[in-house]
């Protein structure tokens, strides 16, 4: 069952071509990974989906991205559009906020909450970004003291508490020690179940640790898709090959 | 023969942040040495050290030695070691000045103002990147209109011109297309013959394409030093073997 | 709800414009009548100023503004670029988060307090031993250097501290000195930046007003040297506002119309000076 | 002979540092002197007293509550104005043909000398508009001069708030008001509040523009239809028409006092608004 | 946003604050910057007693005093000239006091009399060295009003006649600066009204006759010009009552106390 399907995307900054026809699918309930070299375009997909990219100027965007087999250009309300696809960023990015103020920022853009209501989705989306029981004690205090692995999980709780139906991490281990990178990659592993997660990612081995299925992208052409398994071992690209075995890159 | 750096006992304090940790490594001349490790490791901070560019940063503590071929390194005066010492940032910095006064600038300053001296140096340095041919009827133009590879190229050229013995590089291709990559590691190569190149990379693949030697550095420790092939065939740490295997970074 | 905001705040954003046309509306309005009457060549660069005889040149006026602020950017320009450099790449971080402000506060002191203290003091000092009258170009360019000195500055600091750390950090890396770096690469670099600045703090000394009134002597000849007292064009609007009536009024509004295509013309070139890149 | 490089850095350093201490020197020179000539004279009673005999006697209470009232008036146009087309020109639209138009007027507007905000506010104020001498035209003539001050560092503050808050906040569904009211507002407030503090100082030094449109009246203003003076008006008058120097350089010190501790207590504010923040 | 809603609701309450009218009555004026100090301690005097009047005092200059009442700006202009122009055709024109003009310089200046050529020809430029007329030799710094002031008409009509003020002549736009520039300035020479006369300048006599009030009254002082208060043809109550008063002799004497000439 695919959630999102992607179809000839073409997209170009101030006359650079960043994406090249691109076409392929995302399953629902499944990780895909994206791979590549640096500037090959992986992020700029993750902004396509979620329509981000039109935030930035001068930008040219062709080809048709379907969300449950409805294009999101038609989807007049993109804020709820973005609440449906959640992103994680490369590096944490917590507001200058508590804890729990960073968690709430996105439910409270929408309604009021009840003191009660706001402390349960507190409680739950740390909960399911394997954090809660590190910082249950210090909900009210800044986001900004947490260490840098702790940031990024506050940064997928956050994302969590808007409920999104997909998630996409932007290389969301860049910045991390293993353990962190390790607790990270097991709320991904959690989080499959209820939910679609796209994962960029300059680390071929993490993809090959997680992904279901790996998508291999060079320069803003997408050479290869398919399961995991055989990117790794038995890609039918040669540039996959020469890249999973560290030739280029 | 002498060693082109040696460090003993070095630790390295930003303020109250141990970045360093008792660091002891021999470097050899004329060979390409790799320094890697995830981000935050105190690879770049290592390499700064060894042109004393660490301490333009406010409540830095460096304690411990350091030697350049042989002589302790403070006792070098601090001109003639940067000088002796080049440097490759992570992103091109050509000055906004033109192509010609880039590559003599160093001469300039270092008070060689004869016209056929800079004409000659400006010749040979800009030929030994590689770069004569494409720029020789544009040395008059803004350096900052070439392409990122060139200005990379440039940039090494200056210290070609000044006559650096060591050449550091921090992360000089992540800014680069895996095309233009592949051109700086093949000028790498190119220059090993004449000088010591010390590199910090966060891909590893680079670093076991281009270096003889390699570095593993975590949490400001240097875990592993050895051969490239030993370290990527057969580390005698599990931390390296952890990283090098991808579990993160 | 967000398209009306949108609106709301374009219009907001246009009110600028929109104030700029009313004041330039109205100071045409009224001045350029007279420009026409008395033949704008004459008006430019007429000599005589009788008003009440109908003479209307303001020619030793436009002098005297380019005089008197000439005077102000040599001695302001390199004492602000100087005090600039040191403050952004010489002292010690801490004295610099004291004295930019400290320097900023020179710019909050009114300028009659400046134009009172070149009275008492400057004035007397230059006529006692310089000669001439005291209240002079000389004196009247000290206290605007001095008064400019924020503004150049203020603006020279952010220009120098915009340059990319890498070029710094690149020519220390080839062994250059701060000094060598800062001469060969951080102030070409920051040159357009800078240059803004001056023609800003050059604004601010054609515009100034009531400190030159009180300093300049305001007399109507085209000056001989930097001890003679002259008008400028703002201080001619200032002190004969009052008693101008018909032609007269009209041609204080003219002189206004002069400086207003003065600083236009000064503000187009800093803003293509400040708009070029290295 | 070349000189080394590291004599020409301590050479150059120290020029640089001695026109920094000139600079400094003139700062405490004017303030040191006008403080020292002016606070024997300072008493409760010059504060609280109207101001009688022109000057000569009495207090300033009048000229302290019409500063008080016009810089109100002022910042209450110019600051709600300024931020709003801040917002606009840094977040709500992209860069091009309207607001490279809105931007040169503000430019323009800024390097307007004051003397033709004079003119203008006279001209539409005073006369059309009929509000005659008094501090709604004095106010919004101010206003009309800091408006694009404020515009100016605004719109610098807002584009210093990291571009990832922005995308945090957009990624989890805000709208375009929510992003800037919530992410970005809160985090340029100390920024923006420096433009309304240069603003209040600019209103409150400002004479030229002050004469012309709210005149000089002695009384106690009663109402915002009222002629008023400022203190720096004030000032002025007592040291020009030397009517008496003690009062003037009690005024003086007043007036730099005040600007003192607006700009200490506003960078103490920033300080504890940033502290919050990082 | 809740502080945003503060400061608009403040800002509104500004507004509102400011637009309702004040109850009591003002009277404005406008004009003359010589007569503006005593109109303000008249309008002193005038509110003590009558507490539901407030009188405006604005300087500017006698051709704004022409202007406002012209334009209902103000009620009453002020202006001292020895002669109205046409523009105040259709004013109604009242002498309220006269004002003598005295030569003044430094009191250094060892100079004590000045005959009327002499003075013709020192504000003319044709005698540019104090020694020319038994001084010490050092240049003479002629200091003048602003063309279109009150005080300067009257001067260059009673002293230059048809002639030009010399070209390289200083300017300062009221009595109290040329009082201050010539305080400071040993060489300079300038002229001011008669009452602001004080220890920091020396009056010259102009053909013999000290430059004085009573000299003036008696007629013997030439330099002096009327002051006049300009009003439309229809007046209201107040502002009648006002001019009343300051015609009346209590105002009268303050003006001779003050340094102005009364005019009954």
């Amino acid at each position: 069952m695919k959630k999102i399907e992607i179809k000839n995307l073409n997209v170009s900054f101030d006359g650079f071509h960043a994406l090249r026809n691109v076409s392929f699918d995302i399953p629902r309930n499944e990780i895909l990974s994206i791979i590549g070299p640096a500037n090959s375009g992986k992020s700029t997909i993750l902004f396509c989906i979620n329509r981000m990219i039109e935030r930035i100027p001068n930008v040219k965007v062709e080809g048709d991205i379907l969300l449950d087999d409805r294009n999101i250009h038609t989807i007049k309300d993109v804020e709820e559009l973005r609440r449906r696809i959640g992103i994680v960023y490369a590096t944490p990015i917590p507001l200058p906020m508590t804890i729990k103020e960073n968690i709430l920022f996105g439910p409270k853009l929408k309604k009021r909450l009840t003191a009660a209501k706001a402390g349960e989705l507190v409680e739950n989306s740390l909960k399911a970004a394997v954090l809660w029981d590190e910082v249950k004690e210090r909900l009210d205090s800044s986001a900004l003291r947490l260490s840098g692995g702790q940031q990024q999980r506050l940064c997928i709780a956050r994302t969590l508490a808007v409920k999104p139906e997909v998630i996409m991490f932007d290389e969301p281990c860049s910045g991390l020690d293993p353990i962190s990178t390790a607790k990270v990659e097991e709320a991904m592993k959690e989080l499959k179940k209820d939910h679609t997660i796209v994962l960029v990612t300059n680390n071929t081995k993490q993809a090959a640790r997680v992904g279901d299925r790996t998508a291999f992208l060079l320069m803003g052409e997408l050479i290869e898709i398919d399961s995991t398994d055989k990117i790794f071992t038995a890609p039918s690209k040669q540039k996959t090959e020469e890249y999973v075995t560290g030739k280029f890159g | 023969m002498t060693n082109a750096l040696t460090a003993k006992k070095l630790d390295l304090y930003y303020g109250d942040f141990h970045a360093l940790k008792n660091v002891n490594l021999a470097i050899a001349p004329k060979k390409i040495t790799a320094l890697i490790g995830p981000s935050g490791c105190g690879k770049s901070t290592l390499l700064r050290v060894f042109n004393r560019m660490n301490e333009l940063i406010a409540g830095v503590k460096i304690t411990g030695e350091v030697k350049i071929f042989g002589r302790t390194m403070n006792k070098i005066n601090l001109l003639e070691l940067r000088k002796s010492v080049g440097m490759v940032f992570q992103r091109p910095n050509p000055f906004p000045l033109t192509i010609y006064d880039n590559v003599i600038y160093g001469l300039r300053i270092h008070g060689i103002s004869k016209k056929d001296i800079l004409d000659e140096t400006a010749f040979t340095s800009l030929t030994s990147v590689g770069l004569w041919n494409d720029l020789k009827d544009r040395l008059k133009e803004n350096a900052l209109k070439l392409s990122g590879e060139q200005q990379q190229r440039l940039c090494i050229a200056r210290l070609i011109a000044l006559k650096s013995d060591i050449l550091l590089m921090d992360e000089p291709c992540s800014a680069l297309d895996p095309i233009a990559t592949a051109r700086i590691e093949e000028l790498m190569q190119d220059l090993k013959e004449n000088y010591t190149i010390v590199i910090v990379t966060h891909n590893m693949q680079q670093a076991a394409r281009v270096s003889e030697e390699c570095g593993f550095m975590l949490l400001g420790e240097l875990v592993e030093f050895g051969n490239t092939d030993r370290i990527f065939t057969a580390p005698s740490d599990k931390r390296t073997e952890d990283y090098i295997t991808g579990r993160y970074g | 709800m967000d398209k009306i905001i949108s609106k709301l705040l374009f219009l907001a954003a246009t009110s600028s414009t929109a104030i700029l046309a009313l004041i330039a509306l109205f100071i045409f309005k009224e001045g350029v009548p007279i420009m026409a009457k008395s033949g704008l060549a004459h008006f430019l660069f007429g000599n005589e100023w009788r008003p009440l005889q109908g003479m209307f040149g303001i020619f030793p006026f436009i002098v005297g503004s380019l005089w008197i602020t000439a005077g102000a950017l040599i001695l302001g320009v390199p004492l602000g670029v100087c005090c600039a450099v040191y403050l952004a790449e010489f002292s010690p971080k801490k004295w610099a988060n004291i004295l930019k402000p400290a320097i900023e506060l020179l710019a909050g002191i009114p300028s009659v307090v400046y134009g009172f203290m070149g009275v008492m003091w400057l004035a007397p000092i230059i006529r006692t031993h310089l000669g001439g009258p005291g209240l002079s170009i000389l004196a009247a360019s000290c206290v605007l250097a001095i008064m400019i000195l924020p503004t150049i500055v203020g603006v020279s600091i952010d220009a120098i501290n915009a340059v990319p750390k890498s070029y710094k950090e690149g020519s220390l890396a080839l062994g250059a000195t701060e000094w060598q770096t800062v001469w060969r690469v951080i102030l070409p670099a920051a040159r357009s930046g800078i240059l803004a600045g001056v023609i800003l703090g050059m604004g601010r000394a054609v515009g100034e007003t009531m400190a030159v009134i009180m300093i300049s002597g305001n007399a109507t000849i085209i000056p001989n040297n930097m001890l003679d007292s002259v008008r400028t064009l703002t201080a001619n609007i200032a002190i004969e506002m009052g008693y101008a009536i018909g032609d007269h009024r009209q041609a204080l509004f003219a002189t206004g119309v002069v400086l207003f295509f003065f600083i236009m013309g000064l503000n187009m070139i800093a803003l293509k000076f400040s708009r070029r890149k290295f | 002979m070349r000189i080394s490089p590291a004599i020409t850095q301590r050479l150059a350093k120290g020029v640089l540092i001695l026109a920094t201490i000139s600079a400094l020197g003139v700062l405490i020179f004017v303030i040191g002197f006008v403080l020292a000539g002016g606070f024997r004279h300072i008493s409760w009673s010059f504060l609280t007293e109207p101001i009688l005999d022109m000057g000569r006697g009495g207090g300033i209470l009048p000229a302290i509550a019409g500063t008080i009232l016009m810089v109100f008036v002022a910042i209450g146009i110019a600051a709600p104005l300024g931020i709003a087309s801040s917002i606009y020109l840094a977040e709500y639209t992209e860069e091009g043909r309207v607001t490279q138009t809105i931007r040169f007027g503000i430019n323009c507007l800024a390097g307007v000398p004051s003397i033709i905000f004079g003119l203008f506010g006279f001209i539409l104020f005073v006369v059309i508009l009929g509000f005659g001498w008094s501090i709604i035209s004095g106010g919004f003539s101010l206003a009309a001069m800091i408006l694009p001050t404020i515009i100016r560092t605004s719109e610098e503050a807002l584009r210093s708030v990291p571009k990832n808050y922005r995308d945090v906040a957009a990624s989890l569904g805000a709208t375009r008001w929510q992003v800037v009211t919530r992410s970005v507002l809160p985090y340029a407030l100390p920024g923006i509040l420096t433009g309304v503090i240069l603003g209040i100082g600019r209103s409150i030094e400002e004479t030229a523009v002050v004469i012309f449109t709210a005149g000089s009246a002695v009384q106690m203003p009663k109402s915002l239809f009222d002629s008023a003076r400022t203190m720096a008006v004030h000032f002025y008058i007592l040291a020009r028409e030397g009517i008496s120097n003690e009062n003037a350089y009690a005024t003086a010190a007043i007036l730099i006092c005040t600007i003192l501790i607006i700009n200490v207590f506003a960078y103490s504010l920033m300080h504890r608004l940033m502290r919050g923040k990082s | 946003m809740k502080k945003a809603s503060a400061v608009l609701l403040a800002a509104a309450g500004l507004v509102v604050f400011g637009c309702s009218h004040p109850e009591h009555k003002t009277i404005t004026l406008a004009g003359s910057t010589a007569f503006q100090p005593f109109a303000e301690k008249l309008a002193e005097h005038y509110m003590a007693a009558h507490k539901d009047v407030r009188i405006n005092v604005q300087g500017g200059g006698s051709a704004v005093g022409i202007q406002s009442a012209l334009s209902g700006s103000a009620e009453i202009g002020m202006a001292d000239l020895l002669k109205l122009p046409d523009e105040a055709a259709s004013l109604n024109s009242v002498t309220v006091a006269r004002d003598g003009i005295g030569i003044v310089v430094n009191p250094k200046n060892s100079i004590v009399n000045l005959t009327k050529q002499q003075a013709h020809d020192i504000f003319a430029g044709k005698i540019t060295n104090w020694k020319e007329i038994g001084g010490i030799d050092s240049p003479i710094r002629v200091i003048s009003r602003e063309e279109g002031s009150g005080t300067r008409r009257s001067f260059d009509k009673l002293v230059l006649g048809e002639d030009k003020l010399s070209a390289s002549a200083l300017f300062q736009n009221s009595n109290g600066t040329i009082r201050e520039a010539v305080a400071s300035d040993a060489n300079a020479i300038g002229y001011v009204s008669i009452g602001l006369i004080n220890e920091r300048v020396k009056g010259v006599s102009y053909e013999g006759v000290a430059p004085n009030n009573d000299n003036v009254k008696k007629g013997i002082y030439p330099l002096a010009r009327p002051v006049f208060f300009l009003t439309k043809a229809s007046l209201n109550q107040q502002t009648q009552d006002f001019i009343a008063y300051v015609l009346s002799k209590e105002a009268q004497d303050i003006l001779e106390k003050e340094g102005l000439i009364a005019v009954k």
